[in-house]
């Protein structure tokens, strides 16, 4: 006797297409959502101090070791002591409401909680000095922090994305008196020159996680 | 301070104190009210942190794949990470780089020696410590205790504020206190007012106390602490007429003769000597030439392992045989005058006639180029014996000296106790001050201690912990760590140094100098105050000077006198020889109990200390216990097998103990270390091993005769490292005569010989670069165990506990193998052999990682990667060498919030499930690099690295460098014909080499044993 | 040669009594899938779903805690995990070869029992992946071992042994099943069309794709069926190289041995025919199916099985011999200490079981005798455990440096993780007893007698695999 | 299942034999007849039915060949790719495109996608899964998967004539002779 109607013999037909799509879809949605492009880029979460990149190191120019001052010589980035910002805003706006938390901590000598935004594995090593030392440009990895009012993460800080320059770091490359310089471009012969230049990174496990 | 348990809050809450603490050690004054709650910006306990993360991010994922994904919003929001915190300094120290460690010069005082150290602080947080290469006791080398004593300064248990009559109370109101009872003993003179301390080398103490004497003159001083230095010190008053220290230079010795002496071990200054007997051992090539060591002892020690021959004898037949072969000596024609004569007649019975013969002539051969050295168990006269004989031997000036000690005035140990009791017993004792020690746990049992200290109607005990002595006391108060306050030391040599706080004490704590102060009414007492004027009173002036002084760690100048040139005093010598009079050899089947210094946690001080505790003993590979050890044949005759427990009593005392067979032990010695079996060290030390110091009185506090053994039918399990302590013919410590060795220069090759087969395929390149290699000296490797524990402070290798221990998962990244060589049990001859991966070039363990955690560097690691391993243990398997551990259990899921101050912040702290071992300290070669890219140099400097193992290691046995660079030390050790690979017929092409071992026995002698 | 030669191929009773004909077959073999279970099912069922519920328990404990719930430890880092994981994948070796090679061989016999040969294979793998899963420290990881790209654009190191397990086992796995499922798609046809009720009707019909026994598909179909056990030949045999591979590429004494890979096949074969046996006694009490799997079926697989344990029991001794003969230190005390160390009782334990325990069957008085085969056929499975667990554990818990030798002692969790997966398969394997025809009905049913046409040309295709094989080469 | 609502029209005409024998000779006679949308069913293979129907080789074997020439070509690449190209790490001092540690895996990947062409080939050349069939019609077809041999002949057929293919089948002596209908809407 017949069991099934005859409309299931387009099952086949059905079920492949459907798996592919499916596995598709999946695959798809794995690979975009769940990678650091997606899930880590972008995150600029609030500042108890609304601080703004923009207006101080873009407008006001100040260089970013102005603040970040330990930069070249250490693994950290240093954000700034309370010092630092009071070294002007003792004289500049020393009454705006947007200080206050600044100046609380300055008077009552308790550190402002800054929200941490650029955020590598603990097991992973990374060093600011030696990077700038190469002649990596903070712009590299930060972004155009000089046009954020709220920092923002710009890169996904993965390991795969290390490597892209680890391997070849030409285009990352600068004069190291441009580390800090957001806008720099290099002329001809200077990526010409640094076409040739000698330095890459360690691609071996231990030349980050120890 | 907060015990939140959130990262962050715990990450601040530790921030703070670090923070305070760089503030402390660079600026003198320091008001916490105004540096309260700051804290920097750097990851200060990123490792563990790191372990954290990696747990969470693990059990994040977990729970992203076991359980059913949701919407891809919801599964984004989970992989969002937590926010976290980041809390800057609001106004920044001079001179902290956060991120950079700073380093700061101090010293520490271990054991009867002063060692001066460098530690290596991260934002003002004293990770780890390395000797000071400036400072002649250490020369750049450590001990296991100094790595270790890192630890104790955060151990978490420590006494946390004063406390009265065992109820929390404060400074304030102490400090009320003590300042009206000091007035009312000053009426009196301080009358009633003793004061229990330590024995010293700090000129500030000796100063403050000369001040309470002055001040308060009816007051009294003791001085004890259990395992004294004191009958060499007794020795030397009574033969030179002035107290002094006995210098000993092991470097210029050819013959050395050690009577019941560790001087490799447990002995003061162990540090200088390993480093000293080493370059009098170590062997360029077979041309040259090495020391020859005999050791008599009644057990293995580390010193007794290492001789060239060995006599096993009961402690108490040490002076016979002593005054035997000082009667041979004369009769070759030493001049040893009077107590030529007060030796004669000495009884040999038991001792081998070539012992006396041979090893005489032999020292004689070597006049003024020999050294006969007596262990602190020893009576006075011993010790008075080998002055004279050393004299007789024209080694004054040469192996042997005198130094005048810093505390001239310091009391006999054990009589000044003695007299302390009686005082108390007598009610003359109104208020007793203890700075530091433990006397009611370590004090002779027949004093009774624990009842006179009852009796005291006001104690004050200056104390780490509220250990034994502390909580019977009415307060207890704080002792400031070595570590966390300032101070000055002295070494024995007179090298002097000041001591600089590396962190505020973290739960305040006073030192013994400013308790004296107070007593003595000094306005300024503080530590700072009274080491500066010390500095100033030694005639070093101005802040240049005393920065200079902080800067380099000791002084340029060397304080106490040298006393070579004073003659002995051979009347006091001989009389003393005499009345130790000839001590009559053991009846047989009667035992003489030895109390030996445990070769951990010496007098038991360090018994709260985890490293320590799980560090396998040198010797018996035991760990977390003490066992009482029994010659094999002994054993036998009294039918008691390993962990049996056995009751020893002598007259009206016993203890119950764990017998332990441990070959090499003299036939009628039963060896019981000290400083076990404590109740109040803490929760690592409680109830740790047995308790030997009720079994110990005044009238015999180094060893009793006369004692019994009774076997109890209790078994009790030991937690061993290494249970199978022979080498099975195969060829692993390789060691061979100085004889063969001449004959055959690369004689460990033909033991293990190299195949030097090429692969089937095309080798990797390692001709250019940095590429890092180690070598192991055996012969100049004493197996004293300081580079497993600075291994282990290196490289937050965590402790697992006595029963993880007993299954076979300790942790150690560096282990040292002890193997017994020879048939007779009671004689064996040992080897020692450390052994960490070997960072082979073709590693097996590579290969068959499925998922690439493990894998080689440019140059030439073995590099292991934690976060990527994902704990298949095959690698663990396929290595020939079983250097890699594996975190069976979470074992760092509970670090104390104090003790992560520790974790040096640039090695991952792992996470359960992953595969971890030797990295050739990593960290130390990429922060190098690093260190050479910022400025500007493409190479590292084989100089610029030290791996924490070869930096701890006091007899330079290990040496790690560039092999690439012909002048590093590893590349040229290299070349010597003794350097062989381990297991080289694997054809794993280990980057670690040993150097055989060579014994040098006396031709004389026809066999190495007794 | 006349049609009913194949039945005469063995011994010259007929394998299958002279009654049975094609309805017969699918009566017999269908009702015990239409019928209600008997007894002795829920026996097996009920203790099987009590140790799989162990398995559970075990394993949650297992994964919270960390590997450290085993007795594993240094030098020991494999232990009682790895032993299961070899153990089950060798038992899981007997279907494939028995479907598959003896179907080269012709080796007609092998049709009443190949179906839950097969279907054992496939439990039995599923047995053995559970341990390579569960023994890594972090089995959240275990992703990391398949070529997925990823953000850290990190690859799996493809020279590693245990990645070649991956890929072999699981290969094994998925070519095992497709086999299985070709061969039930007839009998599937059969229970649909003599299914009562509509819903069996569609179940079975769904599984049976609509088949209608039409001969233009069963030319492909058979073609497809010979292709198969052409491919899993190899396949059967690599896979257990491969496993034994784990241990011969490693550097350990004991381990580092060329002999391995036959060795382990052999093996493999030897305890996978032992479960086939062990189970066949047991259905055919159950059931009451002697007159489809015959005596003449028991005695032929107790006929391998003396063979294979002989040839294990050469391998064992080869290794023992070359060892001394080598006169590498490590290798020589590696195998003394097999025999005489600390785990004696673990060697003998296998010589026993392994090397004299078959050798009953040189008699016919035993090879033909339920009780005793049945002993036997367990007896081999403990030995075969004990073989592995020599290998492992004895190998690594004294090897190089005698500074690390230790030892290992199995904690509740081991036996938890054992047990249970004793549970796991026979909980399967009676689900498949229960709703799967256990006997490929369409094959017994041609090579019945007079089951093929009698006049064409059956001198040159005698039957349709030699026309098949014929064609083929 | 003869129902009066709805409309029927015949779709096969299905012989059945109760021997092999009969079948193949059933089956050569239709061969003969020049028949092309026919078929026989039977419930095991039969040997020389083939022949009896005039059936060419199965083409089978050249599928399974492209699928395992792919498996090994995919395993090469993949691992050369990622081992030694993509990131090539050094492993146990070895080069990392080292292809001896390749071949278990090419291997296995041959047979895996090789056992996918046959099984899905199959599959795929026997239009199955194919639920439903005009010959489920017959209530007596039921018998094909146990002991009973079918001949069916489709409606579609060209030379397909109700009367003439009635008779040649008769010829053959069938056990039963039945022309299966299907509804239509």
């Amino acid at each position: 006797m017949q069991i099934f109607p005859r409309s299931l013999n387009y099952l086949p037909l059905v079920a492949a297409v459907g798996v592919a799509l499916l596995g598709g879809g999946v695959t798809f949605g794995i690979w975009y959502y769940f990678s650091p492009k997606n899930t880590q880029t972008g995150y600029a979460p609030e500042q108890p101090v609304p601080y703004s990149h923009k207006l101080h190191a873009g407008e006001l120019g100040i260089d970013c070791r102005y603040c970040h001052a330990n930069i070249e010589r250490s693994q950290e980035a240093m954000i700034p002591p309370t010092q630092a910002c009071m070294g002007c805003h003792a004289i500049v706006k020393k009454d705006s409401p947007k200080l206050a938390a600044i100046r609380g901590s300055w008077a009552g000598g308790t550190p402002v909680e800054w929200v941490r935004v650029h955020r590598v594995a603990d097991y992973a090593y990374f060093d600011h000095s030696v990077h700038l030392a190469a002649g990596v440009g903070c712009v590299s990895c930060h972004g155009r922090v000089d046009q954020m009012d709220v920092v923002r993460q710009d890169q996904p800080l993965s390991m795969g994305w290390c490597l892209e320059c680890h391997r070849d770091p030409t285009p990352n490359l600068r004069p190291k008196d441009q580390i800090t310089n957001m806008t720099w471009t290099p002329t001809a012969e200077q990526a010409a020159q640094f076409a040739q230049a000698t330095v890459k990174g360690p691609e071996h496990c231990s030349g980050c996680h120890r | 301070m907060s015990s939140e348990e959130n990262t962050t809050g715990m990450t601040r809450t530790t921030r703070t104190t670090t923070d305070r603490v760089a503030w402390r050690s660079l600026e003198e004054k320091v008001d916490p009210s105004r540096l309260k709650d700051e804290a920097c910006g750097s990851d200060v306990v990123k490792q563990h942190v790191g372990a954290e993360e990696l747990f969470q991010l693990n059990r994040r994922k977990f729970l992203t794949l076991s359980g059913a994904i949701g919407t891809l919003a919801s599964v984004e929001g989970c992989i969002r990470r937590p926010v976290e915190n980041i809390l800057p300094y609001t106004d920044m120290p001079e001179y902290v780089n956060p991120g950079v460690p700073s380093h700061y010069a101090t010293a520490v005082s271990e054991g009867g020696e002063v060692l001066g150290i460098v530690s290596t602080s991260y934002e003002g947080r004293p990770t780890k410590l390395e000797g000071n290469p400036e400072h002649p006791t250490s020369r750049g080398a450590t001990s296991m205790w100094v790595q270790s004593s890192i630890l104790d300064l955060y151990d978490h248990e420590r006494l946390r504020g004063p406390r009265q009559n065992g109820a929390p109370s404060d400074f304030a109101s102490f400090d009320k206190f003590f300042s009206e009872k000091i007035a009312t003993l000053k009426q009196k003179g301080g009358a009633g007012l003793y004061i229990l301390t330590q024995p010293t080398f700090s000129p500030t103490y000796v100063r403050t106390r000369q001040l309470v004497v002055d001040r308060l003159p009816s007051s009294r001083i003791a001085v004890y602490t259990p395992v004294p230095n004191s009958n060499a010190r007794e020795a030397a008053r009574l033969a030179l007429g002035v107290p002094a220290h006995a210098i000993y230079d092991y470097s210029r010795a050819k013959v050395v003769l050690a009577l019941d002496s560790d001087f490799l071990g447990t002995d003061p200054g162990s540090t200088l000597s390993s480093r000293q007997f080493a370059n009098a051992r170590e062997m360029e090539s077979a041309a040259g030439s090495m020391n020859r060591l005999y050791s008599v002892e009644p057990t293995l020690s580390v010193t007794g392992s290492n001789a060239d021959h060995r006599l096993r004898l009961p402690a108490q037949d040490i002076a016979r045989y002593a005054r035997a072969l000082a009667a041979e000596l004369t009769s070759l024609g030493v001049e040893l005058g009077q107590v030529g004569s007060s030796v004669k007649g000495a009884q040999t019975e038991g001792i081998p006639e070539q012992w006396i013969k041979s090893v005489a002539r032999d020292l004689y051969k070597n006049r003024g180029q020999c050294l006969i050295v007596a262990g602190p168990r020893q009576p006075v006269a011993v010790h008075a014996l080998t002055y004279a004989l050393n004299r007789a031997l024209g080694n004054s000036g040469k192996t042997v000296t005198f130094t005048e000690p810093v505390d001239a005035q310091e009391p006999e140990n054990f009589d000044s106790l003695k007299t302390l009791v009686s005082m108390i017993n007598a009610g003359r004792v109104d208020t007793l001050v203890i700075l530091g020690g433990n006397p009611v746990y370590d004090a002779p049992a027949d004093l009774n201690f624990a009842e006179a200290l009852k009796k005291v109607p006001t104690s004050i005990t200056f104390s780490a912990y509220s250990d034994e002595t502390a909580s019977l006391s009415t307060w207890q108060i704080p002792r400031a760590h070595e570590l966390e306050s300032w101070g000055d030391q002295q070494s024995t040599r007179g090298d002097y140094s000041v001591q600089q706080p590396l962190i505020a004490p973290l739960w305040g704590g006073r030192t013994d100098a400013e308790v004296l102060a107070q007593i003595a009414g000094e306005p300024n007492w503080r530590a700072y105050d009274l080491v500066k004027t010390t500095v100033e009173t030694r005639g070093i002036k101005g802040e240049v000077a005393w920065r200079k002084l902080l800067h380099k760690g000791i002084s340029d100048t060397r304080f106490g006198a040298v006393l070579g040139s004073t003659p002995l005093r051979d009347a006091e010598i001989a009389a003393a020889v005499q009345r130790l009079g000839s001590v009559a050899p053991l009846p047989a089947n009667t035992f003489e109990a030895v109390f030996t210094v445990d070769n951990k946690i010496l007098d038991g001080r360090y018994a709260n200390n985890s490293w320590l505790q799980e560090l396998p003993d040198p010797i018996t590979r035991i760990t977390w216990d003490n066992a009482a050890l029994f010659s094999p044949t002994t054993a036998k005759q009294l039918e008691i097998k390993n962990g049996d427990m056995v009751r020893i009593k002598h007259g009206d005392r016993a203890i119950d103990i764990v017998a332990w067979l441990q070959p090499g032990t003299a036939a009628q010695s039963i060896i019981l270390p000290l400083g076990w079996g404590r109740k109040q060290a803490g929760t690592v030390g409680n109830n740790k091993g047995f308790n030997v110091y009720p079994l110990r009185t005044l009238a015999a506090p180094h060893f009793i005769s006369g004692v019994t053994v009774e076997k109890l039918n209790k078994k009790y399990a030991l937690a061993q490292t290494q249970e199978h302590d022979s080498m099975e013919g195969r060829p692993l410590a390789i060691d061979a005569t100085l004889a063969e060795y001449k004959n055959t220069p690369n004689f460990p090759e033909y033991k293990s010989p190299d195949p030097h087969q090429t692969p089937l395929w095309r080798m990797q390149d390692y001709s250019t670069g940095e590429q890092w290699g180690m070598n192991i000296d055996l012969n100049t490797c004493t197996g004293c165990g300081a580079c497993a524990i600075a291994c282990q402070a290196e490289n937050n290798v965590p402790v697992v506990g006595k029963t993880e221990v007993a299954r076979g998962r300790e942790m150690h990244w560096l282990r040292i193998d002890r193997y017994y060589i020879g048939d007779d049990a009671d004689e064996p001859e040992v080897a020692f052999q450390p052994v960490a991966c070997v960072h082979c070039e073709t590693a097996p363990c590579e290969n068959v990682c499925p998922v690439a955690a493990t894998s080689h560097s440019p140059s030439g690691l073995n590099d292991q990667a934690y976060n990527r391993c994902i704990g298949t243990r095959y690698c663990m398997n396929n290595c020939p060498y079983k250097v890699r551990r594996f975190n069976f259990l979470n074992y760092n899921q509970e670090i104390p919030e104090t003790v992560q101050m520790q974790k040096n912040p640039n090695v991952t702290v792992r996470f359960r499930g992953v595969i971890e071992k030797c990295t050739y300290c990593v960290q130390r070669i990429e922060g190098a690099r690093i260190n050479a890219r910022r400025q500007g140099r493409t190479e590292v400097r084989d100089s610029d690295v030290d791996a924490a193992c070869s930096q701890a290691c006091a007899s330079g046995s290990i040496t790690f460098g560039n092999l690439n660079d012909p002048n590093s030390k590893v590349a040229r050790k290299r070349k010597s014909d003794r350097s062989y690979a381990l297991l080289s017929e694997i054809g794993t092409r280990p980057r670690t080499r040993f150097l055989g071992k060579i014994r040098n026995p006396n031709p004389e002698m026809n066999t190495v044993k007794s | 040669m006349s049609a009913d030669a194949p039945i005469k191929e063995i011994g010259e009773t007929p394998l299958v009594p002279a009654h049975v004909d094609h309805a017969f077959i699918s009566n017999e073999v269908s009702r015990v899938t239409e019928q209600r279970a008997p007894i002795g099912w829920w026996l097996v069922f009920g203790t099987a779903l009590i140790a799989l519920g162990a398995l559970g328990l075990s394993v949650g404990w297992l994964v919270w805690n960390g590997i450290g719930s085993w007795g594993n430890n240094s030098p020991v880092a494999w232990a009682w995990d790895i032993t299961n994981f070899v153990w089950w994948i060798g038992i899981g070796h007997a279907g494939t070869l028995i479907s598959a090679v003896l179907f080269l061989f012709r080796q007609k016999w092998r049709t009443s029992i190949n179906r839950f040969s097969e279907a054992m294979t496939i439990f039995a793998v599923i047995c053995a992946l559970l341990y390579p899963t569960i023994h890594v420290g972090r089995i959240w990881l275990l992703y990391w071992c398949f070529p997925i790209p990823n953000q850290m654009s990190m690859w799996p190191n493809f020279k590693s042994p245990l990645l070649w397990d991956v890929f072999a086992v699981s290969t094994y796995f998925t070519v095992s099943l497709l086999f299985w499922y070709v061969g039930l798609l007839p009998d599937f046809a059969t229970l649909r069309d003599r299914a009562k009720d509509v819903l069996r009707k569609r179940l079975y019909g769904a599984f049976a794709l609509g088949w209608r026994g039409s001969n233009r598909h069963w030319r492909n179909y058979e073609r497809a069926y010979l292709i198969l056990a052409a491919l899993s030949t190899p396949l059967v045999l690599s896979v257990h190289s491969v496993v034994s591979f784990d241990f011969a590429t490693s550097v350990m004494p004991g381990w580092h041995t060329t002999i391995f890979p036959p060795y382990f096949v052999a093996g493999a074969v030897f305890s996978g025919f032992a479960m086939v046996s062990t189970l066949m006694i047991l259905c055919r009490q159950v059931y009451g199916l002697k007159d489809i799997m015959t005596m003449k079926h028991l005695e032929m697989m107790n006929k391998i099985m003396l063979v294979t344990g002989s040839l294990v029991g050469y391998a064992y001794s080869m290794e023992f011999f070359i060892a001394w003969y080598s006169g590498n230190e490590y290798e020589r005390y590696c195998f003394i200490n097999r025999a005489t160390g600390p785990y004696w009782w673990a060697y003998w334990t296998m010589i026993t079981c392994n090397v004299v325990s078959p050798q009953f069957f040189w008699f016919k008085r035993f090879r033909t005798s339920i009780p005793v085969m049945f002993a036997l056929s367990i007896t081999i499975n403990i030995g075969m455990w004990f073989e592995r667990f020599v290998i492992i554990v004895t190998s690594l818990h004294r090897d190089y440096l005698p500074s690390s030798w230790g030892s290992f002692s199995p904690t509740i969790i081991d036996i938890g993780c054992y047990v249970g997966s004793i549970g796991l398969f026979f909980t399967l394997f009676s689900l498949f007893l229960r709703w799967i025809p256990m006997v490929a009905m369409f094959e017994v049913k041609a090579a019945l007698p007079g089951a093929q046409p009698s006049h064409h040309g059956a001198h040159e295709e005698h039957d349709s695999h030699a026309a098949l094989a014929v064609k083929e080469a | 299942m003869t129902d009066v609502a709805t409309k029927k029209r015949p779709v096969v005409m299905l012989a059945e034999f109760e021997t092999p024998d009969a079948i193949v000779h059933a089956a050569e006679k239709v061969r003969d007849a020049g028949y092309e949308k026919w078929d026989v069913h039977t419930p095991y293979p039969l040997h020389g039915m083939d022949a009896a129907m005039g059936l060419k080789d199965s083409r089978l074997g050249w599928i399974v060949l492209a699928c395992g020439l792919t498996g090994v070509t995919a395993a090469i690449t993949m691992i050369q790719w990622m081992n030694g190209i993509d990131y090539p790490l050094v492993i146990g001092g070895k080069p990392p495109n080292a292809i001896p540690s390749m071949v278990p895996i090419m291997f296995e990947l041959t047979v895996l996608l090789s056992a996918f062409g046959s099984v899905f080939g199959m599959l795929g050349l026997n239009e199955l899964p194919k639920h439903h069939h005009p010959v489920f019609y017959s209530e007596r077809f039921s018998a094909a998967s146990n002991n009973r041999f079918f001949i069916s002949i489709e409606v579609e057929d060209k030379k397909f004539d109700a009367s003439k293919t009635k008779e040649l089948l008769e010829s053959t002596h069938p056990s039963h002779l039945e022309l299966v209908e299907e509804e239509v809407a």
